[in-house]
């Protein structure tokens, strides 16, 4: 008994072996008439919510461009895999697609898996343009491209910001930063090298990790205690959101100024708006701006998903004009093969000048080392609506 | 030729059998081109996390200790061999630089493994379990939160982040750990050190200190009677344990260039999930953990179809697994109705 | 000083928090011996109840308590019945483990599809403010407040439903010996039923109080916050009710206090430490009954 | 010279003095019997000997050698070896194995040919296999010898947990209440085993049995513990007829 059973659970796995080695395999067809754009980001675990973005937002281009006739006359196929906000599973995904035939890649979303698969992007020569990888090495190679703003520019640009701002230049600082994400330790880091030269006085710089991100009273006590009355959190909105309820339930008001992670913050589920009033945001997108680019996209979002998008999901939909931008430049058509497509895309991409597009408020072009030129804006929010702030 | 054999050596070879048809299998795939890109993705981590099942099933099944940690020896292998290979990345050649990373890393897995072991061991069920579970998290908490460099000055060790000076290299840079660590890892030397692996625990197992370890699983105190070292035999499993799981922190390490120590790769909940793998390839039966864990990593992969719903399919499969698998009165519906396939057979 | 005053009050108030969660584990570890893993995402689905119920539906928070506490009582009955009731015999206690880490998965990602991943913002349960003390240089909130109040109440509560009531007493028999309590005809099913009724109904508690102090709720909320207490737990001694108090108490005082004049980033390996420190000198937690093995 | 002497020996568990001013004598090669009442502290005895307690007061010498304050291990190693009132085996372990344990400390081979299975290591887990199985066939185990010891019947449980202890080779053999559940033919079996082992293994026994049919049969001597205290010590025949003795055992 004991060995039929053993010999049953044997045969099953082997056949469960077999069936996943083979089964996948036949499935590499390349067709010809169409592109296929792959995505990758989290859409499940902890971080889904800016995987979930990007997937719908590259959808909607998608479908937009495919009615309008497609890139260079082809239709686009689009597919998305989850991987978890985790390097590993994010490579997982990176191999599914390729089974699939993706030949341009728009991910992936979060930093440390971005890294992972941009190795496996450089030794296949694959198109990879990252809507929000903002880590330095996401775009290390020179087939990987980012839409967003790297962390150090970031950093560097909110330093100078205050610096260049007469309200906020005289500032006693308090920065609470995510010390367990690569997005906000390297705003943070850079933030904190700029401000030093150019004296800006930080009284209070503290941390969190993602284990202990729910509470805040620790660190804003010690920014109450400090005399801040300017915080600088170069986090996401989730946390931001806490942050100003707490302070606002101990009776602490200080000034806040945050990132383009911070965007979203309007739209968390029950959040009281009023508590971000006059809160300072360097962002490169805002969903209640009145542009027809943004309405027409913010409602398309809306339609899809019931909520309202965020800065990930605008970056992702820029992308995926990028790509038919540069496609149309320079004659790319789905029969070259990937690692040509590649090089094309590449060379196209530091000549491509983009517009008309919701991340910048006048055009996007690149570098050669991968990274996006696009002024941040400034906004506050005022009466629950984003403002532009001198 | 196996009739000769005795019934433990035969168990024995046909686990490496198993292990080594899988690798042919997949070489004649490869070759002929059926093997799918994400098929070819998930071998190392496949092989890197049954290194670590089996290293767990020595000290649960063998040593009989809950062990909730496992991933913190993981990223002691993970986190010294990167440093290294880092550090060497063009002084060494590759092949090389790779054996000697895997070694520290072993090593010094072995060596916390061991000083952990010291205190832990002496507690006994659920409290050791949590204290493991504690360490593992410690590593964890501490790795992702030190800056390590080296510059003109010589070498930089701290908590706070630090500028360099002049011509250096920052090589754990705080939560975001290791860079560029060059992918050495791949299925077949992974395959090789899962069979070193697991030649090791079945010799381990059939030997004078197997049995003595397995004695102080079963029944401590008559072990003691009979003259059995409890510490060091405890002492010992727990080390080579820790070793193992440490080589299996090295591939991971060495198959994707980043290495970060967060939860999501070297917490609790990757500890558990190697428990899983262990109890569903069955307490104590190491082959048994390598089939469970090629089945259960593979599974959430296979479901990708499914999308959304995968890891909610994913939960409830792990559930009716167990359940089918230890409920008693599961196990008495499965004698009854297997014998009476079994006697249609033999007919 | 008075700052001093304020970080150890937040941690007191963390520490009940933890304390209310512990009760749930240790209760159910010391009548079914199992370590339920999905107890932390049991608080998640408590706090969610409470979201609809109070923030989207606009119901009176109390009753919307009273509402999730009904919800979370029957999914722990239900979990209990069709997850680890079969598995009560099995010839290993790891089995009902790795099914209670199914449940927890299951919990998530049901979450995670019903919800969403977005985070949500919850609207305190307690509108109090709380009160100002040594002319405005201390200030409590209202919401901790409630917090350390509740939890004395449900340890008060809870230690008379043990003590003098008949239910209370079988568990006390079950936990003790189940062989010889089924021989005294207590109903041992009836009895474990109760006791996951009872954690769970607590853990609707500790979802509200958890989420009024740290105001938002994500499918992951509970599992930090119920991995702690579970430490917190086996501090006091696994078993232990008061146990579970004192642990919880501990380990959120450290927490906070660790954060503030060590290190944010270190907290959580100087509160494991301390839980490896404290089970070297006293193997079995600071509450917990040291038996030794009959030769 | 004495093969055990014990002298004085005491102990206390929360002020019950559960052993008290204990003294025994065995010499070599005797078989020597400990009864008394249930709760009488005749385990607490064997506890004591093979150090499981420590004695608060008193000297347990073996062949010369003062054990008193040793581990069960280095008892053990010194040559007690003993078996439990409620059976303990290594329940997974298999019968032929459970003895190969009792043998640990007769063999040596190193953690090298253990890993590299050396022609060392394949002699001496030949030696120590047919040394195990000699052994269980003394004991009528061999046709057993690959089953669990936890599908082995009753008796012959009791049986493999003697093999295993004599396994390590001891000096004095202690065995707790074997004849514990086994019916008339199994006591009458056991009682010629325990004869055989002592002839043939040249062994001292002290046992603790309430079977007075076994005791009568097979003990030399006697003693008698009543409340942690010893009543009554000498020749099996005087002390059965010993008028205390009757009393302690039948009750006013």
């Amino acid at each position: 008994m004991k060995k039929l059973h053993r010999v049953l659970s044997v045969a099953t796995a082997c056949a469960l072996a077999m069936s996943m080695l083979a089964g996948c395999g036949a499935a590499k067809t390349t067709s010809s008439n169409t592109f296929k754009i792959g995505g990758i980001g989290p859409t499940s675990g902890a971080a889904a919510i800016y995987g979930s973005d990007v997937r719908d937002a590259i959808q909607i281009a998608v479908d937009e461009i495919n009615e309008k006739g497609g890139i260079n006359g082809y239709q686009i196929e689009y597919k998305f895999e989850d991987d978890e906000h985790n390097a590993e599973k994010s490579v997982n995904a990176y191999n599914t697609l390729k089974d699939w035939g993706m030949q341009m890649l728009v991910g992936c979303v979060t930093s440390a898996p971005c890294i992972a698969v941009s190795e496996k992007t450089h030794d296949d020569g694959m198109f990879q343009l990252t809507p929000s990888g903002t880590a330095v090495n996401c775009v290390q190679y020179d087939n990987a491209f980012r839409l967003c703003f790297s962390d150090p520019n970031q950093g560097k640009a909110s330093a100078q910001y205050i610096a260049g701002n007469a309200e906020l230049k005289g500032s006693t600082i308090a920065i609470i930063y995510d010390s367990s994400t690569e997005y906000s330790t390297g705003i943070h880091d850079s933030f904190v090298a700029e401000a030093g030269s150019l004296g800006l006085n930080i009284a209070v710089d503290s941390s969190f990790t993602v284990d202990s991100a729910t509470d805040f009273s620790v660190q804003l006590q010690s920014a109450k205690d400090a005399g801040a009355d300017l915080i600088f959190l170069p986090i996401y909105y989730q946390e931001a959101s806490l942050i100003l309820t707490q302070a606002n339930t101990m009776g602490y008001d200080p000034t806040f100024f945050g990132v383009d992670g911070m965007d979203g913050i309007l739209e968390v589920e029950n959040f009281d708006v009023s508590l971000a009033e006059g809160v300072y945001l360097l962002t490169p997108f805002s969903a209640t701006a009145e542009d027809e680019l943004t309405v027409n996209f913010v409602n398309k979002f809306k339609e899809k998903t019931g909520h309202v998008p965020n800065q990930f999901g605008a970056d992702a939909y820029d992308a995926v004009y990028a790509i038919k931008a540069v496609a149309e430049l320079k004659n790319v058509t789905p029969s070259m093969a990937v690692s040509e497509m590649g090089a094309t895309m590449a060379a196209g991409m530091t000549e491509v000048t983009l517009d008309n597009v919701l991340t910048s408020p006048t055009t996007i072009t690149w570098t050669a080392d991968g990274e996006p030129n696009k002024d941040p804006r400034a906004v506050i929010i005022q009466g629950g609506v984003y403002v532009l702030a001198e | 030729m196996l009739k000769k054999l005795s019934k433990t050596s035969r168990r024995d070879y046909i686990t490496y059998g198993i292990v080594i048809a899988f690798y042919l299998i997949v070489q004649l795939f490869k070759v002929t081109g059926l093997l799918s890109s994400h098929m070819e993705g998930l071998l190392v981590p496949l092989t890197y996390y049954s290194l670590a099942a089996v290293s767990l099933n020595l000290t649960v099944g063998i040593l009989g200790e809950l062990s909730l940690g496992h991933a913190g020896f993981m990223c002691i292998g993970a986190f010294s061999a990167s440093l290294f290979s880092v550090y060497t990345k063009g002084l060494l050649p590759g092949g090389l630089r790779f054996f000697i990373a895997l070694l520290i890393g072993t090593i010094l897995a072995a060596i916390f493994g061991f000083l952990i072991g010291i205190p832990v061991l002496r507690l006994k069920g659920d409290y050791l379990a949590i204290v493991t579970l504690a360490f593992g998290e410690i590593i964890k908490n501490i790795l992702a939160a030190v800056y390590f460099g080296y510059d003109e000055a010589g070498l930089h060790i701290s908590f706070k982040s630090f500028q360099l000076q002049g011509e250096g290299k920052m090589l754990i840079n705080g939560a975001m750990g290791i860079q560029g660590t060059p992918t050495d890892s791949n299925f077949t030397i992974a395959v090789i050190l899962l069979l070193l692996a697991l030649v090791i625990i079945q010799h381990l197992i059939g030997s004078r200190d197997g049995r003595a370890i397995m004695s102080i699983r079963d029944n401590r105190i008559a072990a003691e009677s009979v003259g059995i070292n409890i510490t060091k035999y405890k002492m010992l499993a727990f080390t080579i344990s820790a070793a193992i799981a440490g080589s299996a922190g090295v591939l991971f390490s060495h198959n994707t260039s980043t290495l970060t120590a967060t939860s999501t790769y070297f917490g609790y909940n990757v500890s558990i999930m190697i428990l899983v793998y262990v109890v569903l390839g069955g307490i104590g039966n190491i082959r048994g953990s390598i089939i469970a864990t090629t089945i259960l990593y593979a599974l959430p992969e296979l479901l990708r179809g499914l999308n959304t719903y995968r890891m909610l399919i994913y939960s409830i499969v792990l559930i009716a697994i167990m359940l089918f698998n230890w409920a008693p009165k599961a196990i008495e519906w499965r004698k009854k109705n297997l014998s009476s396939i079994k006697g249609r057979f033999a007919k | 000083m008075m700052n001093f005053l304020t970080y150890l009050i937040n941690g007191i108030s963390l520490g009940s928090i933890y304390a209310i969660i512990a009760l749930g584990y240790t209760m159910v570890y010391g009548i079914a011996k199992m370590l339920n893993f999905a107890h932390g995402d049991v608080i998640m689905i408590g706090g969610y109840l409470i979201y609809i119920f109070a923030s989207s539906l606009g119901l009176n928070p109390v009753l919307s308590i009273v509402i999730a506490m009904a919800g979370c009582t029957c999914l722990g009955i239900v979990t209990e019945k069709i997850a680890y009731k079969p598995l009560r015999n099995a010839t290993s206690n790891l089995a009902v483990l790795i099914t209670a880490i199914g449940v927890s998965y299951f919990l998530q990602n049901f979450a995670l599809l019903v919800f969403g991943a977005n985070p949500k913002a919850f609207t305190s349960v307690v509108s109090w403010e709380g009160i100002s003390l040594a002319g405005d240089e201390l200030k409590i909130q209202g919401v901790t407040i409630v917090t350390i109040v509740v939890s004395l109440i449900i340890l008060l509560v809870l230690q008379l439903f043990i003590n003098k009531t008949r239910s209370g007493q079988a568990m006390l028999a079950v936990s003790e010996d189940k062989g010889a309590a089924t021989l005294m005809g207590i109903d041992v099913n009836k009895t474990i039923s109760l006791t996951f009724a009872i954690g769970s109904g607590l853990a609707a508690i500790a979802g509200a109080l958890l989420c009024s102090a740290y105001p938002t709720i994500t499918p992951y909320t509970g599992a930090m916050p119920g991995i702690k207490a579970f430490v917190a737990a086996v501090l006091g001694g696994i078993g232990s009710i008061p146990g579970a108090m004192i642990g919880g108490l501990l380990l959120g005082v450290v927490e906070i206090l660790s954060k503030r004049y060590i290190s944010t980033q270190l907290a959580d390996a100087i509160v494991f430490g301390i839980l490896i420190i404290i089970l070297l000198v006293k193997p079995t937690g600071l509450l917990g009954k040291n038996i030794q093995e009959k030769v | 010279m004495a093969l055990l002497q014990v002298d004085n020996l005491s102990i206390s568990f929360g002020g019950l003095r559960a052993v008290d001013d204990f003294n025994l004598t065995i010499e070599k090669g005797e078989l020597y019997g400990l009864i008394g009442p249930n709760g009488a502290g005749k385990t607490t005895v064997f506890n004591l000997l093979t150090g499981v307690y420590q004695p608060n007061e008193g000297l347990i010498t073996l062949d010369g050698q003062n054990i008193t304050g040793k581990s069960t291990i280095e008892i053990n190693q010194c040559g007690i070896a003993r078996t439990f009132q409620n059976i303990r085996l290594f329940k997974d372990l298999s019968v032929i194995d459970n003895v190969k344990v009792g043998l640990h400390n007769q063999y040596h081979y190193s953690f090298m040919d253990t890993m590299l299975r050396t022609g060392k290591y394949r002699r001496t887990e030949k030696e120590i296999t047919e040394k195990a199985c000699a052994l269980l066939e003394v004991f009528g185990l061999q046709d057993e010898k690959d089953f669990l010891s936890s599908n082995l019947p009753y008796g012959k449980q009791r049986k493999l947990e003697i093999a295993r202890a004599l396994a390590t080779n001891p000096k004095l053999l202690l065995l707790d209440e074997p004849a514990a559940g086994m019916n008339p033919n199994e006591t009458g079996e056991l009682m010629d085993t325990i004869a055989f082992v002592r002839k043939n293994f040249d062994m001292t026994i002290l046992l603790i049995e309430h079977d007075m049919k076994l005791v009568s049969g097979i003990c030399e001597k006697l003693t008698v513990l009543n409340f942690g205290r010893v009543l009554c010590q000498g020749k099996t025949s005087d002390v059965l007829n010993n008028p205390e003795v009757i009393t302690a055992y039948l009750g006013e």
